[in-house]
């Protein structure tokens, strides 16, 4: 059919070129609405990895020293097993809790490195009946032989992840409805581009153009849009993970200190990103060659 | 080269824009189409450029039925005919070169296939000199002739033509008929739908009437008709 | 009613489309206005609408010089003046009566008065028992008067027209031409720019010709010219 | 000039109706723009009266009983002069205290009336050289008579504070992008309804009318995407600001419990909600109608 590189390239150019304005902001309105999307993964990828430890109702965590005796183990488990606000317990050994760590503290490599295996406490993680007791509860262990140290300081974390997935929600909310105003956006770019070439649209089809010749560099026009808002959003995104890491070790907060972006955490969000990105702009002018262009 | 058999076609349930039209033209003929306001002269042209299918009856071009050639082959028989029409259609910011060399580009010549042919047909049309002018630049007669060019330029069989001097003064309305006469005598068909009383009077062509969708004269060597003047 | 005094006007630096035309119309006369392609006239209607300016000389239509008229004033001095174009200018989706009562809608007339007045001069354009229907349910020669209505509907000082008949058969068009004598009648002075030498040939109304930008000929009860036929 | 409310009226919504694809998307990128500048005007203002008052690097509150005698705040006082870590430090009486708890759990009525002024603690305030001093100094004072607790938990405050200015400047950030998006939308809208009335704008040019009867429907469309855009962020306005009261009464969160909003605040956001819509909209339709309506 004879559609040559340099004539697509040449006529999608020039109409991004004449409608630089509309392109511009619907790539921009692409961005924005993808960085959000990306923010909103990200944000979920973190906050799962930093509450994964309190999953299951867990509030009360009772670290041993890493050397306690198989004695003071027992003391604990005896205790563990009397009380009565104590609901159930699980023990976790060390190299369980090794691979926790790493996962945990994944972001600080410098941690990491320094701490072994060996040197890992094994942990209890308690139960209770009622949340409210874990601090009095904390307290009874706080400072017993073998034991290391006593965190019951979960209520802030559940809000963390209460607030996280809240945020989550109204982001991508918003991103949905951004998306949608991007495809309008550019199925009306593509529709202006048609509208403005409509002369020549009318010429190709007399002389006998195929109709994927006149269709074409319409069709690439949004693709390209998509792609380059999908492009800024990605550099958005690890943008956004450097933020991420910059406020956990600027700050060193105890509730961000689990907060873990991993690389394939960021390679998955950025190929979402893109996937959209790509889907958006295609669609947009999808619909507009179909609506508006008479081929 | 063209036969219509007993076409029909509405735009509106139960008004024919054509109504049992049967028809024959044979290679290098010349035909002037003439009838009324509303008769159906570019319905008829719009069915042989295969931009409308017929609703009843079948129409064959270039010895094809366009009934049954499937809508992506449609471009390629079109390159197999030349059209042009009273705006002219030319692009207006490229120059009279350009819009020839547009026309080769869009069906995948190359760039040096068109450096060759498009001063050919240029010079043909007698433009070689004023080939890189805007449309704008260029008078009405110049124009049509540049559109012409373009619609000549792959050397179709068969050439359509809407009222192609509607809009020019009679002087250079006859410019561009001298030239339609050219071209018709290398053995294009041309069929040229017309209200111009004077061109068809002296130019003495096979007319075919329509009136109301039918056809009501088929004249060789025909007039336009009686009684118009007043 | 229209005088223009040794008017220039010019699209591209250098090119003149009007170059030191001076012409006088009197209140109720009928003009041809001839020429061949590009010769200007349209560009003559054009400055007579006030669509744009000269660029020197003046242009008195109506008693108001149209270079001094602020711009926010255009548009009161246009309801003196009727026009009309070949290509009707018709609303597509609104019926003969819409069409004419629209123009009265956005000259800020009431709804009662469009009531009284669209059929009146639907009447007179010999439309009445047409008037709901779309344009594409009308003939070529009953839009024109639909677009003729619409231009006369305020009773105007001046009809300009530019080429009213460029798509209509010579019949059709002869209906056009009887309709504005008629108006003309009425004491509206009417200009019209055409190509048709039936027209003018048999009208034997003033006739002036326009060649590249300046008036050469200007001739009570004139005639199309000669040589024209080949 | 004849422009009757009934042919605007209809001009307009025929207007709207012909591209609603088109204006629904302008209006909800305006709506998500604006609810965005509203977020982050409310986050500021909430964040603001929390944190007040920790300004100036206070890093140590210590309130006394309410019933305090001078002998106590005068050992107190003197403690504080010897100790070398302690940089400066400001008593802060009754009265003003009780201002600003007023403030400080205005969204609290229940807590507020149950208070009276005089139930209210005074307290000092304590910059130190070394902030993070804070815990060993705070418990030196904590359980001295007439103290009635003492507050060193700031670090998590600044880093509320901190993570919110970030969130703002990038929420105002984006929101920027969107409105520019915004206004190119609309302009391109008002662009595609002057493409395709063009014919009966040629009409009424024949025949007469004047400029601004051509234009004010053009005009009008435009402000009225803004405003319903601008209507829909006002109730979004609202609704975020219920999310943040659900939160805070919810989760009872140290942190967020200065978090107030009051009703000012929310009239406030509204009226630049409304403004920012309304100045959109018109906006962008001037531009189109200047650029692309030939009158
Ligand atoms: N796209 C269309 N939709 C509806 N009706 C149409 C359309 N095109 C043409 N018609 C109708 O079909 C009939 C024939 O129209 P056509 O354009 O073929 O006439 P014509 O002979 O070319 O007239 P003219 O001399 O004015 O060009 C007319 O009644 C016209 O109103
Ligand atoms: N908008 C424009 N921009 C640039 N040049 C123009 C424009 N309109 C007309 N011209 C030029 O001005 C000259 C006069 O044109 P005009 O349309 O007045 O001629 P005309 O006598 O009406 O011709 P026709 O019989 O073809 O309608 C021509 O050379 C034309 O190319
Ligand atoms: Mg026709
Ligand atoms: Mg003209």
């Amino acid at each position: 059919m004879g559609l040559s590189v340099e004539y697509v390239v040449r006529e999608t150019a020039g109409n991004l070129w004449r409608n630089r304005l509309m392109s511009l902001a619907a790539m921009l309105t692409i961005a924005v609405s993808l960085a959000l999307v990306g923010s909103a993964l990200l944000l979920k990828q973190g906050v799962a990895t930093s509450t994964q430890a309190w999953k299951g109702g867990v509030q009360l965590l009772i670290f041993m020293q890493p050397n306690a005796t198989n004695a003071q183990s027992k003391a604990i488990v005896t205790q563990l097993g009397t009380l009565p606000s104590v609901q159930r317990y699980s023990y976790v050994n060390k190299a369980v809790s090794y691979q926790e760590f790493r996962r945990l503290f994944a972001n600080q490599p410098d941690l990491l490195n320094s701490v072994s295996e060996a040197q890992i406490p094994p942990s209890y993680r308690v139960v209770l009946k009622n949340p409210s007791e874990a601090p009095s509860i904390g307290q009874i262990f706080n400072g017993q032989p073998g034991v290391k140290a006593v965190d019951y300081n979960f209520a802030a974390i559940q809000t963390l992840e209460k607030v996280s997935s809240i945020a989550q929600g109204v982001i991508i909310g918003l991103a949905v409805i951004l998306l949608l105003s991007a495809t309008v956006l550019i199925l009306n770019v593509i529709r202006v581009a048609i509208f403005s070439r409509r002369r020549e649209v009318t010429v190709m089809k007399l002389v006998g153009a195929t109709n994927w010749f006149i269709r074409i560099p319409f069709m690439l026009e949004g693709f390209t849009q998509g792609l380059v808002g999908a492009l800024i959003a990605g550099a958005a995104v690890l943008g956004i993970r450097a933020l991420f890491n910059y406020l956990i070790q600027r700050f060193q907060v105890h509730l961000l200190s689990g907060f873990v972006l991993t690389s394939h955490d960021v390679l998955m969000t950025e190929l979402v990103v893109f996937a959209i990105g790509v889907v958006v702009g295609t669609t947009g002018s999808a619909l507009a060659v179909r609506r508006y262009l008479d081929v | 080269m063209i036969r219509l058999e007993n076409v029909y076609k509405s735009y509106a349930p139960g008004q024919f824009a054509l109504k049992g039209v049967s028809l024959e033209v044979e290679r290098g003929e010349f035909v002037f189409l003439i009838g009324p306001s509303g008769s159906g002269k570019s319905t008829m042209l719009r069915l042989l450029l295969r931009e409308d299918i017929a609703d009843q009856g079948s129409v064959w071009v270039a010895g094809k039925d366009l009934s049954k050639i499937p809508s992506w082959k449609v471009p390629y028989f079109r390159r197999n005919i030349g059209s042009i029409f009273q705006d002219f259609r030319l692009l207006p910011n490229k120059s009279a070169y350009e819009n020839v060399a547009f026309a080769l580009e869009v069906i995948g010549k190359s760039r040096k296939a068109a450096e060759k042919q498009v001063p050919q047909i240029l010079e043909l049309v007698g433009l070689a000199d004023k080939m890189h002018r805007l449309p704008n630049e260029l008078s009405g007669g110049e124009q049509q002739r540049v559109a012409i060019a373009r619609a000549f330029v792959n050397r179709p069989l068969i050439l359509l033509a809407d009222e192609p001097t509607g809009n020019l003064d009679p002087e250079t309305a006859w410019g561009v008929m001298r030239l339609l006469e050219r071209i018709n005598r290398t053995g294009t068909a041309v069929v040229m739908a017309t209200h111009d009383v004077g061109i068809v009077d002296q130019m003495r062509r096979r007319v075919v009437e329509i009136d109301s969708g039918a056809i009501a004269r088929d004249q060789i060597r025909g007039v336009y008709g009686l009684g118009v003047h007043q």
